[in-house]
């Protein structure tokens, strides 16, 4: 069907799932990371910054502007929750800490001037961003100069896999598109699927690569690939399609806003296959937009609001008292970890400048996270994190994800591993 | 290779190659300097200002050809700049690798972007020459909209082109910011221009814009004028993206954005209509203006609902005004800075009076930034409200303008005063 | 031999035909006079001369050269040059760069060389604008060099649109209603300066005009044209003596 | 192929004929909406020769009404009961929304365009540009956009379908599906069986393992079934919220044309496009003219706004950007039509819709909108004014 997943595969050649590398922080001068056979990532080039006066300055690049404001907004919250229990716990003696906010327009170009203002601004280290096509900006700007990005929500599967100054808090794109596969080829039996792909979207287009190829070598089929674009207002060309073609069920890669009536106008048409989907789901406004026939479906997502884990809890709870309003979507808890892990290196580090900290954020181990448990020494940047597949049922006090399977990276293979709910099971 | 002042009847030819050379030497050394000081004493952000600034330079007075000298009204400039910056992206991403392997030479950078750009310039000039040969038929908004849909032709194929990673983009290898280049390139586009201008060959296309009846009738080829003004704003634009594209090192669909041309457009409106001096003023402005914006602090929302209304206020107040008194100049800028400021003093006081409506008042304050891009708009439709042919409107800058314009001025001031 | 030839020239717009079967030739080095009521078809004859209507059927030859062959821009470069009954001058534009225009036809350098400033292009644009200097000068319009021309008075721009065309170096000079709007005396100047056209530079010219004094003190030979159809030709007192033409101008 | 190797957006779909007409019905429902706006754009252009390009934020605009308008109705996205349909609360969206964006566009016309009337015509196109970005970014500061709301999917009371057999499906095909469905229920209610026992552990049995394999296998030979069944007819699916807009659209297309062509005001609008300064001589009051074209433009694109989101696809995100794609597209729609023929713009815009939807029927879902564009050209290269558009001739 599609003769070109070969060379669209090109694009992740290099995706070697290292896992063996030792994170480096023992000299970054003489390679880092680079000491991991499979690694490539390079050492940082520039010397980065330090802190000024007893001021730490940390950047953060988030959509201020433009059509990714919604979760740009949200990361700016968590953040700020962050840093506020941060300060609140302590924060590091002798310092303030600064939290420089730039706008990124929502647009790489943007973003990237953003990063080199924040660089030129003195930050030590810099968090962000929400979408893969800006944080590349970032983190390309935060390699010359020698600072450290802790990105947001960006799953581009390469992201972190060529610098060493680039880490993240949320599961790569190749896991999500793997975890989503898994579970639609074993827990639910697909053999199938249809994919729908937003093609405005760097991050629906990875995912649905990622979904197919874990799909096809599971030995499922792709039966029809559709396209829209975000924006667009009537999805009846596409659907008439995929329902034509039969399919089990259909992968839907694109953001929430979409993702509703693009259901719902399924259901009406009469094509009533389960949906799939990915993190870019998350918002209680897929209720109100895709209205009964979204429930049911199933997508993967950082972590849920069922989860009763007390750092789960304590983090719902601060965020209403803050904000007033529950987090519009799971960039509010991701922008947190972020920053929470930002802030812990920062704790680790002995001479605040932005090397010190690159090596301290390499060798965070066992954070305890709102979306789990973040190690990120030994794993080039990319934690090992586990993934939850979700339900949505009518929203409730909790929130509207029922979490039904998680999934963790297998050390060896990085293929997702079936494992205990946890505390996710909520109830 | 910018022009010479005006040729005077003692050997025009040799004087003008003279200064020509001169000009064009000065030329290259001005743009080393830029790199020089902006590479020494800038931060790289600054230095990255610097670099993307000329970009600008370069995509306003590329599109002026095209738009304020010949009359082809195009708001798809951005496709070239794209078409150039995935021309170096494909080519680097094959063949980079291979270059750096086998010449292993000082600068070689600089060298391989050299060489890119020309592959960009062949490549963007290529597609001018295709969207240049519909405005055989078509006039001014129809051919507006062709070029738009030419512009977002090329961005869904970029979004389709797997081999540069579709909608995600894709890094490219060279990671550089070759100031000295793109300001040889603005320099070297405001200097055709100006050559263009200065020959009968620029009559021909400014003809074309005015009269294209006219022009035929004295023998002007306006197919060929007008597609050669295409094929050169494009190649420019073309240039322009391959050196953007390795400043960037990543580039994607979303870099290209028809807000973009957009913007492109606007510089060349606001610095005045064929005025290549305007046009590059007005690149370099607006494309800092929103940069410069990032200072902004957060505003609180009371003052900003005051700032919004007063600002209506104060334009509406202004732009009455200017349009029915024709008292003198020296006293018509006086009462309107009496009426800015009776307008900032409204504002404030407004915005002081909405702080006590509780539902406003408990609003968060806006971020500055948030707050960037609608300045801009303002700015935009405020200057042409009240100066539509633009800045610089059709004139160029020289001394002897500056003087002719001081000269207007002053006396009428010195009266003014003395009334 | 004959310079222009129109051979049963015919144009139709829809069901309305302006010319029909026009037939008239015009020898080189006198001037014509082309007139009619208004609607006659006079400038359509001009636009199919030039090049902008393609004559419906018929032809139109000029030096041998069948001119529905070609676009408007190769008939001027043949030797046709215009002037407009609304004036087209390039408004933004001086009234030398306007008058320099017209030697564009006769560029000596190519654009690359323009762009480039090389020693071809400023050596052409430099005899080109002495060029088009000593022509305005020649037509009296030698202090308003540095006008821009949509400033001038009409009668001036009048002026400055001869002056263009007849920076083409043209064979054969097209004027539509060169008179319009002057006074008599810019009229009588008008006259003088098109007789000297001819006498000095061997031009062959056709004149659209209103003014019949104006007419028949300058035409040599004076074609009428009514309803798109050829009524009347010949000399002055002939025509103004044709009942046809008295019939058509006062109506029956 | 080489080509096609590189494209991933090119797959080779074989082409189902079956499809076929349900896509040429989508395409023409779709174009309705874009004639909808392309008519603001096409009347505005008839008159002022100015390409409004903030007729998509005045869309948008419009769709924020009736958001709001929903939300006072209870439907907001926290309601803790849920609220009751009314056909009157869409008549109470619909006025409110095109009153707004009527006002909108007046102001600004009043504002941003009228004091440029007299100035070249470029100046006013930067101000619409001006405009556009301002509503865009500055909307964003006032008007709820994060997360971007949505009107309540539940507002829409049309839900149901209009279903237009052309083709009879394969009944002996039914035998094989009710089959396949007994199956199914079967294995499905065995492994319901056995998950309740084996709910707590967390691999599951080699009995429940098989049982489940069962099911699911059911499941897709269910599907597959009726996959079989349902594609061996051919019919046509409209919804009825979206035949509903077709049919306003039309009616509102028709009051328009009426206003136009038979109304003393539709003469003097047609003498102001024609030439404003002679009309204005013979009496007509120019800016009361223009005002008016503003408020039927903006208006329709109000209510093409409200409809958009509610009844022709109910759940839609409303952001500042709403009115950006639509607006680009319904501005093809305009020019492939002619812009400033109203006919023109109405023909455009269904053409558009049916160009898009053949696209996706051939496989190309990622071209649609590049094809819109190609289309353009080619219409611009063959009648460089558009396909209704009047070749003005130039006056020499």
């Amino acid at each position: 069907m599609v003769a070109s997943i070969g060379l669209a595969s090109f694009m992740a050649t290099g995706c070697k799932k290292g896992s063996s590398a030792a994170s480096g922080g023992a000299n970054p001068s003489s390679g880092g990371d680079t000491s991991g056979s499979t690694s490539m990532r390079k050492p940082m080039e520039g010397k980065g910054n330090s802190a000024k006066n007893g001021v730490i300055t940390i950047g953060l690049v988030a959509s201020e502007t433009g059509d990714q404001k919604p979760w740009g907004e949200d990361s700016i919250k968590g953040a700020e929750l962050a840093l506020a229990d941060f300060n609140a716990a302590g924060g590091i003696k002798g310092y303030k800490i600064n939290l420089d906010i730039q706008d990124s327009q929502s647009i790489p170009a943007g973003a990237g001037n953003a990063a080199a203002k924040l660089i030129s601004d003195g930050a030590v280290g810099i968090v962000g961003e929400v979408s893969s096509g800006n944080t590349v900006e970032i983190a390309n700007r935060g390699f010359k100069a020698g600072v450290p990005v802790v990105a947001i929500g960006a799953t581009m599967t390469k992201l972190t896999e060529t610098q060493n100054n680039v880490f993240r808090v949320c599961y790569p794109d190749s896991f999500q598109g793997g975890v989503m596969a898994t579970f639609a080829y074993q827990a639910l039996g697909l053999r199938k699927v249809g994919v729908l792909t937003d093609n405005k979207l760097p991050y629906s287009q990875g995912l649905s690569r990622d979904f197919i190829r874990t799909f096809k070598k599971l030995g499922g089929t792709i039966v029809d690939q559709e396209k829209y674009e975000q924006g667009a207002s009537t999805f009846s060309t596409q659907l008439t399609q995929l329902k034509a073609a039969n399919p089990e069920a259909i992968f839907c890669s694109g953001y929430f806003t979409e993702v509703g009536p693009i259901v719902a106008a399924a259901h009406q048409m009469g094509l009533t296959v389960p949906f799939l989907g990915g993190d870019g789901w998350d918002s209680p406004k897929i209720l109100t937009s895709g209205g009964k026939a979204i429930l049911g479906d199933y997508f993967c997502n950082h972590y849920t609001n069922m989860d009763n884990s007390p750092v789960v809890q304590q983090f719902l709870k601060e965020w209403m008292q803050k904000y007033k309003s529950a987090p519009g979507t799971t960039m509010g808890a991701l922008g947190y970890d972020a920053m929470k892990v930002t802030l812990t290196a920062l704790k680790n580090c002995k001479t605040m400048d932005s090397v010190d900290l690159r090596n301290a954020l390499a060798n965070i181990q066992d954070l305890q996270c709102v979306s789990g448990t973040i190690t990120l020494k030994g794993n080039n940047g990319t934690p090992n994190k586990r993934a939850l597949v979700v339900k949505i049922v009518p929203m409730g006090p909790l929130g509207f994800q029922q979490p039904v399977v998680a999934y963790q990276p297998d050390p060896k293979t990085g293929l997702p591993v079936k494992v205990p709910l946890g505390s996710a099971a909520g109830s | 290779m910018v022009a010479s002042p005006p040729v005077s009847k003692s050997n025009p030819v040799a004087k003008s190659l003279v200064s020509g050379i001169l000009s064009a030497v000065g030329c290259v050394a001005l743009a080393f300097l830029v790199q020089y000081i902006s590479g020494q004493f800038l931060s790289s952000y600054a230095n990255g200002l610097v670099f993307q600034a000329a970009t600008f330079v370069t995509l306003a007075v590329s599109l002026n050809i095209v738009n304020g000298i010949t009359g082809q009204f195009s708001i798809g400039h951005y496709a070239f700049f794209q078409i150039g910056a995935y021309t170096t992206g494909a080519l680097s991403l094959l063949f980079w690798k291979k270059f750096q392997g086998a010449a292993n030479v000082p600068m070689q950078e600089d060298i391989w972007i050299v060489l890119m750009m020309f592959f960009g310039i062949i490549t963007s000039a290529f597609a001018g020459w295709i969207v240049g040969l519909p405005s055989l038929r078509l006039r001014g908004d129809y051919l507006a909209i062709v070029t738009l849909g030419f512009g977002e032709i090329i961005r869904i194929s970029a979004e389709n082109f797997t081999f540069m990673g579709g909608a995600t983009g894709t890094k490219i290898a060279p990671e550089k910011t070759v100031v000295w280049l793109a300001w040889l390139l603005a320099f070297a586009a405001i200097g055709l221009s100006r050559n263009l201008l200065k020959s009968v060959h620029g009559l021909a296309f400014l003809s074309v814009r005015e009269d294209e009846i006219a022009a035929t009738a004295m023998g002007v080829n306006i197919t060929r004028t007008k597609v050669a003004a295409f094929v050169i704003g494009s190649a420019f634009a073309g240039a322009a993206g391959v050196l953007y594209a390795h400043q960037q090192t990543f580039i994607s669909p979303d870099l290209f954005k028809m807000d973009g041309s957009f913007i492109v457009l606007t510089m060349v409106i606001f610095g005045g209509t064929g005025s290549i001096t305007g046009s590059a003023l007005a690149g370099a402005s607006l494309f800092y203006l929103p940069e410069a914006l990032r200072e902004l602090p957060p505003v609180p929302f009371a003052s900003l609902v005051g700032i919004v209304l007063g600002l209506i206020a104060t334009i509406g107040a202004l732009k009455r005004y200017s349009d029915q008194s024709h008292a003198k100049t020296s006293v018509k800028a006086a009462t309107m800075i009496g009426i800015i400021v009776v307008g900032i003093v409204f504002m404030a006081i407004l915005g002081k009076l909405l702080s006590f409506v509780p539902s406003i008042s408990a609003h968060a304050p806006i971020q500055g930034s948030q707050l960037r891009l609608v300045v801009f708009a303002v700015t935009l439709i405020v200057l042409m409200l009240f100066r539509p042919q633009g800045v610089f409107a059709h004139h160029e800058f020289s001394w002897k303008w500056l003087r002719s314009v001081l000269a207007r001025v002053l006396p009428k001031q010195k009266e003014g005063l003395s009334s | 031999m004959s310079q222009l030839v129109l051979d049963k020239a015919t144009i139709k717009f829809g069901g309305l035909t302006a010319v029909n079967q026009v037939c008239f030739e015009l020898e080189q080095g006198m001037i014509f006079g082309l007139i009619g009521p208004n609607g006659a078809g006079k400038t359509t004859c001009f636009n199919l001369i030039t090049g902008l209507y393609k004559p419906t059927s018929g032809s139109i030859t000029f030096d041998g050269h069948d001119l529905s062959q070609y676009p408007t821009y190769q008939i001027a470069a043949l030797g046709i040059s215009r002037t407009f009954q609304n004036i087209r001058l390039f408004g933004s534009l001086t009234v030398l760069e306007n008058v320099m225009l017209g030697t564009y036809l006769r560029k000596e350098s190519s654009l690359a060389s323009a762009l480039l400033h090389g020693g071809r292009s400023i050596g052409d644009t430099s005899r080109k604008r002495e060029f088009a200097t000593n022509l305005l000068n020649v037509l009296g319009l030698g202090d308003l060099l540095h006008v821009r021309s949509r400033d001038l008075p009409y009668g001036k721009q009048r002026r400055v649109e001869i002056a263009r065309a007849m920076a083409t170096n043209p064979k054969l000079l097209l004027l539509d209603e060169p008179a319009a709007g002057m006074n008599p005396q810019e009229k009588v100047a008008l006259m003088e300066d098109v007789k000297r056209l001819r006498n000095e530079f061997g031009k062959t010219i056709l004149v659209i005009e209103h003014d019949m004094k104006f007419v028949m003190n300058l035409c040599e030979q004076i074609v009428v044209l009514d309803h798109g159809e050829e009524i009347a030709r010949g000399l002055p007192a002939e025509v103004k003596a044709n009942p046809k033409v008295i019939a058509a101008y006062l109506g029956e | 192929m080489v080509l096609h190797g590189l494209f991933l957006g090119l797959p080779l779909a074989a082409l189902d004929i079956r499809t076929l007409p349900q896509q040429i019905v989508n395409g023409l429902l779709n174009g309705s909406i874009y004639a909808l706006i392309a008519l603001g754009y096409t009347m505005v252009y008839g008159i002022l020769k100015l390409i409004n390009f903030a007729h998509g934020e005045v869309f948008m605009l419009g769709a924020y009404t009736s958001l709001f308008v929903s939300w006072a109705f209870g439907f907001t996205p926290n309601a803790t009961v849920e609220p009751q349909t009314q056909v009157w609360y869409l008549l109470v969206m619909i006025v409110a929304s095109m009153t707004v964006s009527g006002l909108a566009g007046v102001l600004i016309e009043r504002f941003a365009y009228r004091p440029l009337r007299n100035q070249p015509r470029i100046a006013s196109l930067i101000t619409a540009i001006g405009m556009s970005m301002l509503l865009q970014y500055g909307g964003q500061l006032f008007l709820p956009n994060s997360p971007p709301p949505n009107i309540d999917a539940m507002i829409n009371p049309y839900r149901g379908n209009v279903n237009i057999t052309l083709v009879k499906s394969n009944e002996n095909l039914v035998a094989a599906m009710k089959s396949a469905e007994q199956t199914k229920l079967t294995a499905d209610s065995a492994w319901d069986a056995q998950k309740k026992l084996e709910e707590n552990s967390f691999y599951p049995s080699a009995k429940g393992q098989a049982l489940q394999d069962a099911a699911q296998k059911a499941d897709r030979d269910y599907i597959e079934a009726q996959g079989k069944y349902n594609n061996s007819g051919v019919s046509i699916l409209m919804p009825v919220g979206r035949i509903i807009t077709t049919v306003v659209t039309f009616i509102l297309m028709g009051v328009l044309s009426y206003l136009i062509l038979f109304t003393k005001r539709g003469r003097a609008m047609r003498a102001v496009s024609h030439d404003f300064d002679s009309a204005a001589l013979m009496g007509i009051n120019v800016n009361s003219i223009v005002t008016f074209t503003f408020i039927l433009g903006s208006t329709l694109a109000g209510a093409a706004a409200m409809m958009d989101a509610t009844l022709y696809q109910p759940g839609l995100q409303i952001n500042t950007f709403f009115g950006l794609l639509p607006g680009v597209k319904a501005f093809v729609a305009a020019v492939i039509g002619g812009i400033g023929n109203v006919p023109g713009a109405v023909v455009g815009g269904l053409l558009m819709g049916v160009i898009e939807s053949l696209v996706g029927w051939a496989g190309y879902t990622s071209w649609q909108d590049a094809a819109a564009f190609v289309v353009l050209i080619v219409v611009l290269l063959v009648r460089p004014n558009g396909l209704f558009g009047s070749t003005a001739a130039e006056k020499v």
